[in-house]
């Protein structure tokens, strides 16, 4: 049997509620990751919104970027590689009372867990999701993802890519994201801002950010990026327009916009579904006391 | 044994099924035991398929082998099930739509033609109530009073009153005085024996188990012979307070279900083999993050799509091998509703005791069909106790606590200064990863090497926690059949069977399949006289997990896999051959 | 043994592998065996990795127990590895990064203190050249000439020759003269032993085995330690005519493979155990459809994402149990690169002779691992047989005729007048579903069960077909160790140096783990004074499915799970130890 | 070993070469559902292209609209739930000469096989996948399908479906598929040409069909669609603007337009792929004559 110190319930005393910083792991990436700038500005936005530490679940699947959780005080989930989502997921249903962020890398999102991702979308659940894109897979050593532009030489495409990059904007505005935006781990003060208002969000926001691998990917460097960013805040852009936003998605070239490309409000389905409404799963009450009323449906 | 079986047969879309449930619930409002198969084809419309109702005064644990009124709606009903009827039994049909000749039949089988679509029309011209006459014929030669099977009508169409019932219960009742003149009711029947038991699937009660666990959270894909769990579980979803969920596929069920649990609900998927494969990762990752979770994992028979309406107990191996490297899981297998139910219960207070994934090995043959069951059966366990275990304690908090066990204490997202991170790669005991930049350093080695001990020991703690298993009938008889899961079913009935022939033999049942207790285990093999391994399955598989913990070899093996259920009869022949030369 | 070991060490970044393949390779082209060991964490700068390469006039096959040269590019590395220098060692560093006192040392071990960085700064102030001088004194402590060295780093430019050669060149040619100016070879060095061998990795020699097999096409997600299987194909894709494919994940690789096979070409597809676990459903549809298909599984440290650089053969259970009911496979599990080659040619053989799923298990310490192999242990297979082996024999051909073997002509799509049905469902011998309308009846129970059998039929022919268990060593030595897959290695070394302690032991080596012939296994298990398993997991998996099979329960078990290989040593060790109770 | 019979290689006589037709199969489809339109329509379009039955592969999944490969008399390849894409991918690369068409169900196609939908059509593979999307899962008895509407009690979802619906044209669009279709089995006609159109289509050609389950669906019936569909080809559609495919795809309500959404040109990926220059991999030779060359490598 386990252990009796194992089996005594306890109050919880919500005496200090410090709001969510550095944990006492240090990054493990690479000098002069873009991942850095992405748990910085995660970081700063959960400041900014003062949620405490353990009311914060960091979700993550498996990569260099999907590590990220062990470097914030938060709970954190570091699952497979490609299942970021569905664990999410399962931890707002269970406890709604949580700010549940999804995290994890470009493969990880849009590659394996491409099928999570869509369907999350359309349900609307109300958890925010930061992929650390950097159009490679890093922790494997550098084979192509599937952001990878046409072309690009990797370890699995010695030739170059031949099949058309994945746009994770424009999948989310497909699937039914009501909050889809790009930001740049360049940029972290605008990424803050992302992010930020992603977490406000009632439903599914997305954040796909640019974040430069700076071993593998020797393509989408900071300079890349730093060339050809504009915001679409500057650009008269308005995030209200589906069809807007479908065009702003296309492009890519010279002038890459990152920014809030649309927003909408739609009921998220914690809200749509009725068994929520007594509150947060984990904290009703649980089990038959008495079976029996429910046992006449089989007399 | 007493009994009395009333088998139905056409094509999928004919009502088969509710015309069988209307006369299984009959019988057992009358206070009888019944056990029911539902037998059908991976086809909605056309196609053969059959119910079979088998009703005793004792307990039956299995559909039998004989049938003793056959209600035909097509005449390929008569071509198939003839051959399986008993002396005095009766064929009912309708002439209008095909005849049957005496000499179509067995010995001492009679044709009744009954004029259901004659009848039915006196009330209506829709084709709803073709099957209304010849349920009451049916129940009058079954022995069923005529006001059980008006109350069971009028109830299956729930608050949707109106005409339609009305005439079900005429129809009904002229299908019954037509018999009345027509025929005798059939020398077998039975009478009241008492209050009205329950009568569900597997199935149902795998999912009341799972709410009186206090399970909250059901995600699921569909998938036969698991869906009708996810369908029980969402028609009851807002009486219980449990969330239901179809996933997009069962990648994102178990990983729905191991989030729900992480952050403090009591957490279940289900599915059949198929999906489950898809599951083989995440059970894993349950494992390395010491998540509690229950797995229902209903068989059918295999390889790949195979047969999907059809039963096996094949896949065994793949819930034993299931997850890349090394973790604690335990399988419990029961056998028949009553025990699904408890062993559901018992599942969830081991995955949270042990914090590890705990599956619940089920089969189309216990899943699909029906059986009776006394309410005295189905007890509500003792509430369960609250999730949060752990006080907070300042920094020292270590989630992966190493403990004589192997169970460490558990905090819960949403506790105040207890956050740590589950991790699927190796990790300390405060969770924090072992395989970046301490992995192949000597300290960290044997840190890894404690962590696996940690999480392994719990099989050991596991192996005593489990239902063990069980010798069932007299010690001593020559001989000792060795089986587990909705087998035992037909076993026990074939004990039966042997018992009324002055042949005793016994039962030697696992209620938990893994992880075995060998200490245990050993001297009831050892103590057999004759064992016979019977198994739905090609290679005997749990007698082969059984030599690998014990070296026990069992002598004779009683193996199928053509997709239908064991039949005592099968049994009963196998224990009266001479024994084989042991080989396994 | 004739022995001597250059160890590197330094963080991820530091070049590590590098520096170490330069010096393995000098090795292996003076003619020398060697085994080289690759030990990273999973993470991609900084933490700790090390190389080890150990070369020897007769053939190791593991990394051995200790090094006599080790290049230390961080502290770290000094404190981690001293311990297992031997007498007579020398650990080169470079004072400007670090200091190493003799006392930091074990007795008879001494540091040498070589200006890298002031060598490099001579001919650039880039980084690039940081590890030049060091290899320079690394090979004249180990006895490679300086010309070899030169060669080995000329080619490792390839074709983009220029001054950053020329500077590799002068650096490493600097760090010698300075190491011969300030120290002795180690008393171990070795001589040139005529030609040059050929130094690859278990992944590289599967590759090209599969290639060599005919293999076209090669449908893989990346995962350690299997990805370099798809780096290597894919940079020879063009010029082998192989497709290469990097699937979207798993599911999609096998499924890929799957179909390209369906459609006539012999495919492959390669992971590690979690990308296996995701492969499970597909398998059986291999099994069902009777498609051949050659899937590499290398395993890791599980459970989980457990230890991703790290060894383990903990998957044996998975293997097994992968895919919902029953189909026929096999588990080869090759030791080392030359085998690695000839048993992926065997795996496309198999998968063609008996059209069904082939396993290859290999793991980290074989498919990470360098070792020599002699150009004509890799000859070339007899070119594979056209695919295409059926005669158009009109409305009568028949995908899945049951055979004595099991085994069915076998039409491709694009061949006139054989279309059929390649289905997941159970299927009669055209093809046709049993699932659907034709379940359950009587007559196509018996055909389900007749197309179980010519399938499970297979596994009779392919415990014959694969290839058999060996026994090494003195027939009658006192201890025989039972193994598999890549730990066959360091028990191979232990048996020699036990022999050199006059302690005979010999060997009992199983290429194939699945199917076993069991009459072939029993007397070789029966005829052992004193069994050890040897297994690189936590509950001797092998060693259960041996006592499955054979009811054989080995008496010692050695099992390891930290994620290290065996080393000789502790082998060794365990057989001087006395015989445990036995107790398995 | 295997029987000698089957060992024995044998040249093919290609003398009769007959077109698809009906197989010796009935389909064992409940009277009057939609698939019966789709299987039509596919042996039509074959027809009219007159490719021989030995070069056509049909590929499916598991559903009732998965069934339909044993009803024609091509080679098919009738695989596990969710996985027709990928099948079809390997064995187009296997075989670039043969006519690979894809088949399945709503269920099988944008629930479990999502992300290999979103990942083939990047591809631009050259193969026609066809959807019998019934918004309901028809062989497991009538649960909530990905494509279910808002609403739609279920087995699954009795108190009615809560998440968005999937658009799989949208989805399509998004993802790069270079023939975006939707046909309706109530008009077989147009489904023909919708599909031949497909097959020629160099590169990914997909055509959603709501095609009704008569058993399981009561809402999405052939009169729903009778009422609501309206063509593209007469609504003055054009078909090569990105923009406004997007534009037509969110159309849904009392006008669902049915036709050619979007089409475009770009290399296929078998195009991309140089191995394949050489012709079909099947009939490539294979194997090392001689691994000597390849092994000075490892010296
Ligand atoms: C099922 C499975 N397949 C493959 C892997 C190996 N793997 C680990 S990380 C990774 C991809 C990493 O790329 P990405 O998600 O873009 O993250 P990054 O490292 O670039 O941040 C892969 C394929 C795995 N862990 N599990
Ligand atoms: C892995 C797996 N999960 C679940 C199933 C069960 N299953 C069979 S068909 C089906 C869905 C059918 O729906 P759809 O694809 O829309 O086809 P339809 O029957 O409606 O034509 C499911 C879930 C399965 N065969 N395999
Ligand atoms: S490999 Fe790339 S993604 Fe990974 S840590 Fe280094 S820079 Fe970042
Ligand atoms: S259940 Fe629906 S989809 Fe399936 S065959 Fe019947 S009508 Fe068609
Ligand atoms: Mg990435
Ligand atoms: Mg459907």
């Amino acid at each position: 049997m386990a252990d009796s110190s194992v089996r005594s319930p306890v109050a919880v005393p919500a005496a200090t509620l410090p709001v969510v910083g550095k944990s006492e792991t240090k990054p493990t990436w690479c000098p002069g990751c873009g991942d850095f700038g992405v748990v910085a500005a995660i970081e700063m936005a959960l400041k900014r919104l003062a949620i405490p530490s353990h009311e914060v679940v960091l979700v993550s699947g498996i990569g260099c970027s999907s590590n990220l959780p062990h470097f914030l005080s938060s709970y954190g989930f570091h699952g497979v590689h490609g299942r970021v989502l569905p664990v999410a997921e399962g931890i707002r249903w269970a406890n709604h009372g949580l700010t549940v962020i999804g995290t994890g890398g470009d493969g990880d999102g849009f590659g394996i867990g491409v099928g999570h991702f869509v369907h999350t979308m359309r349900r609307n659940v109300d958890l925010t999701y930061v992929t650390m894109d950097n159009q490679i897979y890093g922790l494997t050593t550098g084979q192509a993802s599937p952001t990878s532009s046409l072309g690009h030489t990797t370890k699995s495409t010695p030739t170059g890519v031949i099949e058309n990059p994945i746009d994770p904007v424009a999948l989310a505005l497909a699937s039914g994201a009501t909050y889809v935006a790009r930001g740049f781990s360049g940029d972290v003060k605008h990424l803050v801002d992302l992010i930020a208002n992603g977490i406000r969000h009632k439903g599914f926001a997305f954040v796909d950010v640019f974040s430069p691998c700076v071993t593998y990917n020797k393509i989408n460097t900071f300079d890349f990026f730093r060339q050809r960013v504009y915001k679409l805040e500057s650009a008269g852009h308005d995030p209200s327009n589906l069809v807007r936003a479908w065009e702003r998605a296309l492009e890519w070239g010279d002038k890459i916009p990152i920014g809030l490309f649309y927003r909408t409000e739609r009921p998220t389905y914690e809200e749509l579904e009725e068994v929520l409404h007594a509150g947060p799963l984990a904290r009703q009450p649980a089990g038959l006391v008495d079976p029996g009323p429910i046992l006449d449906e089989f007399v | 044994m007493q009994e009395l079986s009333v088998r139905v047969g056409g094509q999928a879309g004919d009502g088969i099924a509710s015309v069988g449930e209307a006369i299984a619930r009959s019988f057992s409002r009358m206070g009888l035991h019944v056990f029911a198969l539902n037998a059908y084809q991976s086809v909605i419309r056309g196609g053969h398929v059959w119910f079979q109702a088998r009703a005793s005064p004792r307990r039956s644990y299995s559909q039998g082998d004989a049938a003793d009124v056959l209600y035909a709606l097509d005449k390929a009903t008569v071509e198939i099930h003839a051959a399986q009827l008993r002396p005095g039994a009766v064929v009912v049909h309708d002439p209008e739509k095909f005849a049957v000749a005496p000499s179509e039949l067995p010995a001492g089988v009679t044709p009744l033609a009954v004029p259901t679509l004659e009848i039915a029309r006196k009330y209506t011209s829709q084709s709803i109530l073709q099957n209304a006459g010849g349920v009451g014929a049916v129940a009058f030669l079954a022995g069923i009073p005529l006001d059980v099977l008006h109350q069971v009508l009028v109830d299956s169409f729930g608050k949707k009153k109106g005409e339609v019932v009305d005439w079900n219960v005429g129809a009904s009742t002229d299908g019954y005085k037509f018999a009345e003149g027509h025929a005798s009711p059939n020398a077998r029947v039975l009478t009241r024996q008492g209050p009205a038991k329950l009568l569900l699937t597997g199935n149902q009660a795998i999912a009341l188990g799972a709410a009186a666990a206090g399970c909250k959270f059901l995600a699921q894909y569909p998938m036969t012979p698991a869906s009708t769990i996810m369908h029980w579980m969402a028609a009851h979803a807002r009486t219980l307070g449990v969330v239901v969920k179809q996933a997009e596929d069962e990648l994102a069920a178990i990983h729905m279900a191991i989030g729900a649990s992480f952050a403090g609900v009591r957490s279940m998927t289900a599915t059949s083999g198929g999906g489950f494969s898809l599951m083989v990762e995440a059970l894993g990752m349950a494992g390395m993050t010491e998540t509690p979770l229950v797995v229902v994992e209903s068989q059918r028979s295999g390889p790949s799509t195979g047969l999907p309406t059809k039963t096996e107990q094949g896949d065994l191996n793949l819930m034993l091998g299931a997850g890349q490297g090394e973790f604690p899981r335990a399988i419990l297998a029961p056998s028949h509703p009553a025990d699904a139910y408890a062993a559901t219960i018992d599942a969830f207070r081991l995955a949270e005791d042990w914090q590890t994934p705990i599956l619940l090995a089920s089969d189309f043959h216990l899943s699909e069909n029906f059986a009776t069951v006394d309410r005295e059966e189905l007890q509500a366990p003792p509430p369960p106790t609250s999730l949060f275990t752990v006080a907070p304690n300042g920094g020292d908090y270590r989630r992966y606590q190493n403990t004589p066990s192997g169970v460490s204490p558990r905090a819960i997202p949403g506790q105040a200064g207890l956050q740590f991170i589950a991790g699927s790669d190796e990790h300390d005991e405060r969770g924090h990863l072992i395989s970046d930049v301490k992995a192949g350093i000597p300290l960290w080695i044997s840190e890894r090497q404690r962590m696996m001990d940690k999480r392994m020991r719990k099989l050991e703690g596991l192996a005593g926690a489990v239902p063990a298993p069980v010798l069932e009938g007299p010690p001593d008889a020559p001989v000792t059949f060795v089986t587990w899961g909705s087998t035992i079913g037909a076993v026990r009935d074939a004990i039966a069977e042997l018992a009324e022939q002055g042949r005793p033999a016994n039962l030697l049942r696992f209620p938990a399949v893994y992880p075995l207790d060998v200490a245990r285990v050993r001297p009831l093999l050892a103590g057999a006289r004759r064992t016979i391994l019977v198994e739905a399955n090609y290679s005997g598989q749990f007698g082969r997990l059984l030599r690998a913990e014990t070296g026990f070899a069992i002598g004779d093996r009683l193996l199928k896999y053509d997709g239908e259920p064991f039949s005592p009869h099968e049994i009963v022949a196998r224990a009266l051959e001479a024994p084989s030369d042991g080989r396994q």
